[in-house]
């Protein structure tokens, strides 16, 4: 049987995510309590999390997340990092024992900078360095897989329901101001840990509920980009088209959105003309960015999160908001049993977004 | 407005309907010596040889007067109009008043002066239903019919009653048949056609004197030729009926003269039909043209008058279809004049012959391919120049096809 | 009314207008019967008329003011004052040709076969089109109320 | 010479029973095959005329005619067929090349018919396109690499001019000289009232065509018929024609006879005289060449559209696209060799270029592969048959599809392939006046609208079923697509997997 990255797998899935504006660090106790409610939209080959501000000790190092097939590829690999990267600090992740969870790679995570010189030769931009240092490892390194790679955030996903995967990474002893998860139904899979969601690179991470049908379209697009799908996911697709965007091009996450979801040709005939003209041009350049067919994503970063349906919203999506907490999730259940009396609960549109921004950060 | 129209034909029936067309409440008075519904005086030549029924011989549905709320008198003969206290009076003395008259009497055969013809009941005119009843009674299969000319009434008699009799002779004083209307070459196939069918023609001779007891039993020719007669038809000719029109001061030349929109030189009283001359558009003379279609037009178009109404009424001249067992024959306009230009055509006894003048066309004589003649009669009423025409009248596809293109388009899309 | 309106710009002159409204007013309906075995050969009312640049196809024009019913000399030439339909009664028509002498388009036929009568355009609307214009082949021929 | 080896191609049988000697068939056909013996009042055929073209056939009220390819054989021989051996004996007859119409006729592989579209099932709703919005637009020209927004969220970028099609389809260049005006008008108020694009051809442009200028691609050839400012300004987009797929390599040449009032006003020629387009333009021996006249064009039309090069599938098409899109072209045009043609030597059409599917295959992977194909708009033609033959060009990889066959076919042409000789009977491919009038324009413009109308509907069934509601995502998708039948170069060309996998 092939595995993700050899063929391409359609999945179903649950989502959720919390944020609290104002960067107020909480435990990961509720965010697997929240995904946990919704393990009928799993079905134990894939969960996950991402969590933004958990190590403000190495705030300014990525934290380079991997999984090892076997000693072999580590030595490979680590040998490929040192290279590249200063390491300030490396080692096995922390993990417990749980029920359910077998067969897990061996997991380390390095606090790295790039080497100067190395950087310096390569005349890219830091971000650009690292992120092809990820594809590198990616794409030529068997039996290697770099899961995560920003900075003072981190993935934490594997085969299995969600929320015991949450428990075997000992979720609770992390603090994060965001968390996303995610919790798989794929129709047909071996079950890799590289495979499970959120998928990540640099500071975004995206978890993702749909099986976009415009996949190829957008792979090839991003592919002429210097991107790598090594894992023909819709999550590596959509994280990289964010990446382009956002990092790349520059754009910011609304002119993103209006790209991924753009409006509807007979919704653009009814604007002034100034923002015709606009949709036009988003609508000929970024033809390849529109994401199609169901789906419903949460695009963490650094600054907040980004929570976003299809154009005919096919999947579900409820957001939710009390004080400064910004709830997202698959189902509304998912949100109130974590938060009883949410000041406001809401179902977004097709393809608007739900944007919660921390504040003092980007 | 009391409308009152003395006759029950073509014309009556024309000036009814236009009256209808533009008043529908006035009051409408038919006074006619015929007791009959308005009746076809075509068809008696084709009711006699059984194949036209009584039923069919009405010219309107049976309740035409009543649908068109029309008052009649039939039977009664108006024997005087009184113009100035415009009122008709009937043979039984009773007045009818109108405010407008049309005087629609038609005409009466002219029996022309023959030693012995008198008062016999085995002789008669073919003008009207009643003779045509009256024949029928003495016609069998072995009675002998002596017509006595050889015009269309005396043609079409002797078509009507060929088939149903012992035989038909007709006597012509003209050289051919049909003389007022065809000439030689459209003469032959016609009498020809007639011979086939078993009429015999005394042509260029004329009958003498007529043997009979209480009824004619010969007629005796100039040249002393005798042919056994039962049933003697007198068609020589028609006169207008105009005797009492002109006892009121109405003018009249043969028939009652009569302007474009049917007036007569009387206030209020019109005329049209048989009874009238009228003028031939064609060249513009007063003539009369006895026909049936123009009776209609003259009629309608006296009505229209009477109302005040607009009408685009185009005048009439003469144009005639008759077929004698089954060769058609249609005739419009003059035969013959000065500056008259000549185009003929034809073959195997069907043959064309135009009459122009002045790039007009102004008469036509088809005989047996008449179809689509009715384009001709149009140039004819338009006078259109021929020379605008892209085909010749000859041409054997001659159709809309020869109109320019305007021209052509406007008549495709009327 | 409704009338059929010939394009002389589009008209082929293929004539399968004749056709059609052959077969329209034959006793059998069947194209083939009623041309190769059908007594009398049914009539077709059109006139196709064929040029080198231009060809049309001409039927009855439904006049306002009919000139073939005022000069019919038996009434069965008749306008229904309602429907505007110029027809002929046959059971009464005699076959004078009165008028196809009167009629300005030579829109009449002769049907010297079926009994001598006039046959004429009838826009056979029982089927929504006439016949002529249903087959067209190239939309020379137009049903249309132009008033 | 009047030995004759060969024999009629066709057999024309009557069926006597149905016949009705209506003589339609007869007032039809432009080659005199039918005529009705007087003397025995039946209808008799010349088949040595016939040409196939079923005017004959489809006109018959009584479908009492079929037209068979004659059966009479040689003694079979898998090698000297009987079309070769028949192409032998017309050559030895006439000295002459073999000409043809249409498009190429050996039975070289369809890979439109070897390739499956996907459906959505379960993990991903399909979408219902009567009741979900379907979109089927595009945008054809160049596209800068990205936008920039200003902080308000207002576009900065100055966008090159665009063309919007509210469905991929546009109807290819035939001039106004290879067709009728009337074929050349129905094409044009289609295109104009479905808001996609029709193409001029190298012909040129009569006047009363230009009101129909925002839906025309005026096309500049070889041999410059018809080109002037006037024109160039006249349509919303341009086109430089290199190549034709039918005759790659091969100029044009529309005889005299086809030269008309209309067609020598509208190419700027004298009447009657031969229009012959050279093999190359004259001014382009290379690439730098071509960049020239398309910045003049760009020049001349004030950048105001965008400007298309349009070449004939070949073996190094990848490359040659490459180049076009580096020398400035807006739009790519690629025409396979299945394309049709009014005329065209039969031995180049048949044996000379690549086919479409695999020309776009390569072209669209060699252009991601230089990271420029999204800075271009890639158009296809050659022989586009169908709504799914478009969806499986766009998961190719274009942008949009030319069709020009097809919309024949549609206004009636019956692939008869007899076009270079004007006498076509159905009023297309001809300028002899009594055929022309075959073609009312309202009828052939309601033929296009029903069929571009119905491909519509079947595109959007399509992608609907794909869980796809925007056009642009099939673009490139080649994984809706899976091969069946084709070898691994094949699918490897094709950048697909095989059915199944």
């Amino acid at each position: 049987m092939k595995k993700e990255g050899e063929i391409r797998i359609p999945s179903g899935c649950a989502i959720s995510g919390i944020l609290n504006k104002n960067g107020e660090r909480i435990n990961g106790e509720d965010i697997i309590t929240s995904i946990e409610l919704m393990r009928d939209r799993s079905n134990g080959l894939g969960g996950g999390f991402a969590a933004y501000g958990i190590y403000p000790q190495y705030e300014d190092l990525y934290a380079l997340h991997i999984f090892y097939d076997d000693l072999v590829s580590k030595a490979s690999t680590e040998d490929f990092l040192n290279r590249h990267f200063e390491i300030e600090t490396a080692g096995k992740i922390p993990t417990r024992k749980k029920k359910g969870i077998d067969g897990e790679p061996l997991i380390w995570r390095y606090f790295v900078l790039p080497r100067r010189f190395k950087l310096h030769e390569s005349e890219l931009k830091e971000s650009e360095y690292v992120a092809r240092c990820v594809f590198r490892i990616n794409g030529h390194y068997e039996g290697a897989y770099v899961f995560s790679s920003g900075k003072n955030m981190g993935a934490f996903k594997g085969v299995g329901y969600p929320e015991d995967i949450g428990r075997f990474f000992m979720l609770e002893t992390y603090e994060a101001y965001l968390w996303t998860s995610h919790g798989r139904f794929p129709t047909n899979t071996p079950g890799w840990w590289g495979g499970a969601h959120p998928f990540t690179l640099l500071n975004w991470s995206v978890v993702h509920n749909g099986e976009i049908s415009s996949y190829d379209a957008n792979r090839r697009f991003v592919e002429m980009y210097g991107y790598d799908c090594t894992l023909q996911t819709d999550t590596e697709v959509i994280t990289y088209i964010f990446d382009l965007l956002l990092r790349k091009h520059k754009l910011g996450l609304k002119q993103a959105v209006e790209i991924m979801a753009t409006p509807f040709w007979r919704e653009i005939a009814l604007m002034s003309e100034e923002d015709q003209k606009k949709f036009e041009a988003i609508r000929a350049v970024y033809s390849s960015a529109l994401i199609n067919g169901p789906f419903s994503i949460i695009l963490g970063f650094e600054g907040g999160m980004l929570a976003l349906n299809d154009r005919i919203k096919l999947r579900p999506l409820v957001a939710a908001e009390k004080g400064d907490t910004l709830y997202v999730a698959s189902e509304e259940a998912a949100i109130r049993v974590i938060c009883s009396e949410p000041e406001r609960v809401w179902s977004p549109r097709g393809g608007e977004p739900i944007i919660g921004l921390v504040e003092g950060r980007r | 407005m009391n409308y009152v129209i003395i006759g029950n034909s073509a014309a009556a029936v024309g000036c009814i309907e236009g009256l209808r067309k533009n008043d529908t409440k006035a009051s409408i008075t038919v006074i006619s010596d015929e007791v009959h519904h308005v009746y076809s005086r075509p068809l008696i030549s084709y009711y006699l040889a059984g194949t036209v029924t009584h039923e069919n011989m009405v010219y309107r549905k049976a309740d035409f007067y009543e649908k068109m709320n029309v008052k009649t008198m039939l039977g009664s003969k108006a024997t005087a109009i009184d113009a100035k206290k415009k009122a008709v009076t009937l043979e039984n003395g009773e007045t009818v008043g109108y405010d407008k008259l049309l005087i629609a009497t038609g005409s009466s055969a002219f029996v022309p002066p023959i030693d012995g013809l008198d008062k016999q009941n085995n002789v008669f005119t073919f003008l009207k239903y009643d003779s045509a009843l009256d024949i029928e009674k003495l016609i069998d299969k072995d009675a002998k019919v002596v017509i006595v000319g050889a015009g269309l009434i005396g043609l079409k008699a002797a078509e009507g009653l060929a088939p149903v009799s012992g035989s038909v002779h007709v006597v012509e004083m003209a050289d051919r048949v049909l003389p007022m209307i065809l000439d030689e070459q459209g003469a032959a196939p016609v009498q020809a056609k007639m011979q086939e069918n078993g009429v015999t023609f005394h042509l260029g001779i004329t009958a003498q004197k007529v043997v009979d007891k209480d009824r004619v039993e010969k007629v005796v020719l100039k040249d002393g030729t005798e042919i056994a007669c039962d049933v003697l038809v007198m068609a020589v000719g028609v006169r207008p009926n105009v005797a009492e029109a002109m006892a009121a001061g109405v003018k009249a030349n043969r028939g009652i003269l009569v302007d474009e929109n049917m007036r007569t030189n009387v206030d209020d009283i019109y005329a049209a039909g048989d009874v009238t001359e009228a003028v031939d558009v064609t060249t513009g003379e007063h003539k009369i043209m006895a026909l049936w279609p123009n009776a209609y037009l003259q009629g309608r178009a006296a009505a229209y008058d009477m109302c005040s109404a607009e009408h685009d009424f185009d005048g009439v001249f003469p144009m005639n279809a008759v077929g004698f067992f089954g060769l058609p024959i249609i005739t419009a306009g003059v035969q013959d004049g000065e500056d008259m230009q000549v185009l003929s055509t034809g073959e195997n006894g069907e043959s064309k012959r135009f009459i122009v003048k002045d790039d007009i066309l102004v008469g036509m004589i088809l005989v047996g391919d008449v179809d689509r003649a009715g384009i001709y009669t149009y140039l004819m009423s338009e006078k259109i120049p021929l020379s605008t025409l892209t085909k010749k009248l000859t041409d054997d596809d001659f159709g809309l096809m020869a109109f320019e293109e305007e021209q052509r388009n406007e008549r495709l899309s009327s | 009314m409704k009338k059929v309106y010939a394009d002389e710009k589009w008209c082929l002159g293929c004539g399968l207008c004749n056709v059609y409204c052959r077969t329209c007013h034959s006793e059998t309906n069947d194209i083939v019967k009623a041309h190769n075995f059908e007594e009398p050969r049914p009539k077709s009312r059109l006139h196709v008329e064929t040029g080198e640049k231009v060809n049309f196809a001409l039927q009855c024009r439904h006049c306002d003011d009919p000139k073939c019913v005022t000069a019919c000399i038996t009434g069965a030439m008749q306008k229904d004052p309602d429907t505007g339909l110029v027809t002929n009664d046959t059971d009464r028509c005699v076959g004078c040709w009165t008028c196809v002498l009167a009629c300005p388009f030579g829109a009449i036929v002769r049907d010297e076969d079926a009994g001598k009568v006039a046959a004429k355009c009838d826009l056979c609307v029982k089927s929504g089109e006439p016949e002529c214009v249903k087959h067209c082949p190239n939309n020379a021929l137009k049903f249309e109320d132009r008033e | 010479m009047s030995l004759q080896l060969g024999w009629p191609d066709y057999m024309v049988i009557r069926d006597e029973n149905r016949c009705i000697k209506c003589e339609v068939c007869a007032k039809q056909c432009a080659n005199e095959v039918h005529k009705l013996d007087s003397d025995y009042d039946k209808m008799m055929a010349d088949e040595s005329k016939c040409v196939n073209c079923h005017r004959c056939v489809a006109l018959c009220p009584t479908r009492a005619l079929k037209i068979k390819v004659n059966d009479l054989e040689f003694k079979p021989n898998a090698n000297w067929t009987g079309s070769a051996i028949k192409e032998i004996y017309k050559q030895a007859s006439s000295g002459g090349v073999l000409l043809s119409g249409m498009g190429n006729t050996k039975p070289y592989p369809v890979y439109w018919d070897k390739m499956l579209i996907n459906a959505s099932q379960v993990t991903n709703p399909s979408i219902d396109p009567l009741r979900e919005p379907m979109e089927t637009s595009v945008l054809l020209g160049r596209k800068p690499e990205k936008l920039e927004f200003d902080k308000d969220g207002k576009l900065k970028t100055k966008m090159p001019p665009q063309v919007k099609l509210d469905v991929p389809v546009m109807f290819s260049a035939m001039s106004f000289g290879s067709i009728s005006k009337n074929a050349h008008e129905a094409l044009a108020r289609a295109a104009t009232d479905l808001n996609i694009m029709y193409n001029t051809g190298e012909g040129g442009l009569a006047k009363e065509f230009y009101q129909y200028g925002p839906n025309t691609i005026v096309q500049i050839a070889s041999g410059r018929f018809g080109v002037h400012p006037e024109y160039l300004n006249a349509g919303a987009m341009l086109e430089i024609k290199i190549g034709q797929g039918a005759k790659p390599g091969i100029g044009g040449h529309l005889p005299g006879e086809k030269v008309g009032e209309a067609v020598s006003k509208a190419r700027m020629i004298p009447r009657g005289s031969d229009a012959i387009s050279p093999a190359p333009h004259h001014d382009i021996y290379s690439i730098e060449d071509l960049r020239q006249l398309i910045y003049s064009l760009k020049e001349a039309t004030n950048y105001t559209k965008p400007v298309s090069v349009k070449i004939a599938a070949v073996h190094n098409s990848p490359a040659i696209a490459s180049g076009i899109a580096r020398a400035g072209a807006d739009i790519i045009a690629i025409d396979g060799f299945r394309g049709g043609t009014g005329a065209a030597p039969s031995r180049v059409r048949d044996n000379v270029g690549i086919p479409i599917e695999l020309a776009l295959a390569a072209v669209d992977q060699r252009l991601r592969e230089e990271s420029i194909r999204n800075d271009v708009s890639l158009v296809v033609g050659g022989s586009i048959r169908n709504s799914a033959d478009i969806v499986k060009a766009i998961a190719l990889g274009a942008d949009a599809c030319y069709i020009a066959s097809s919309a024949l076919i549609a206004v009636g042409c019956h692939m008869c392939q007899n076009c270079y000789t004007g006498k076509c009977n159905w009023g297309i491919a001809t300028q002899r006046d009594d055929l022309v009038k075959r073609l009312n324009p309202d009828i052939a413009y309601e033929r296009l609208m029903n069929l571009i109308t119905a491909w519509k509907h079947e595109i959007e069934e399509l992608l609907g079923g794909m869980g796809i509601n925007a056009i642009e995502s099939l673009r490139g998708n080649r994984l809706m697509l899976r091969g069946i039948g084709l070898n691994q170069k094949e699918l490897d060309i094709l950048g697909i997997q095989h059915a199944g996998e």
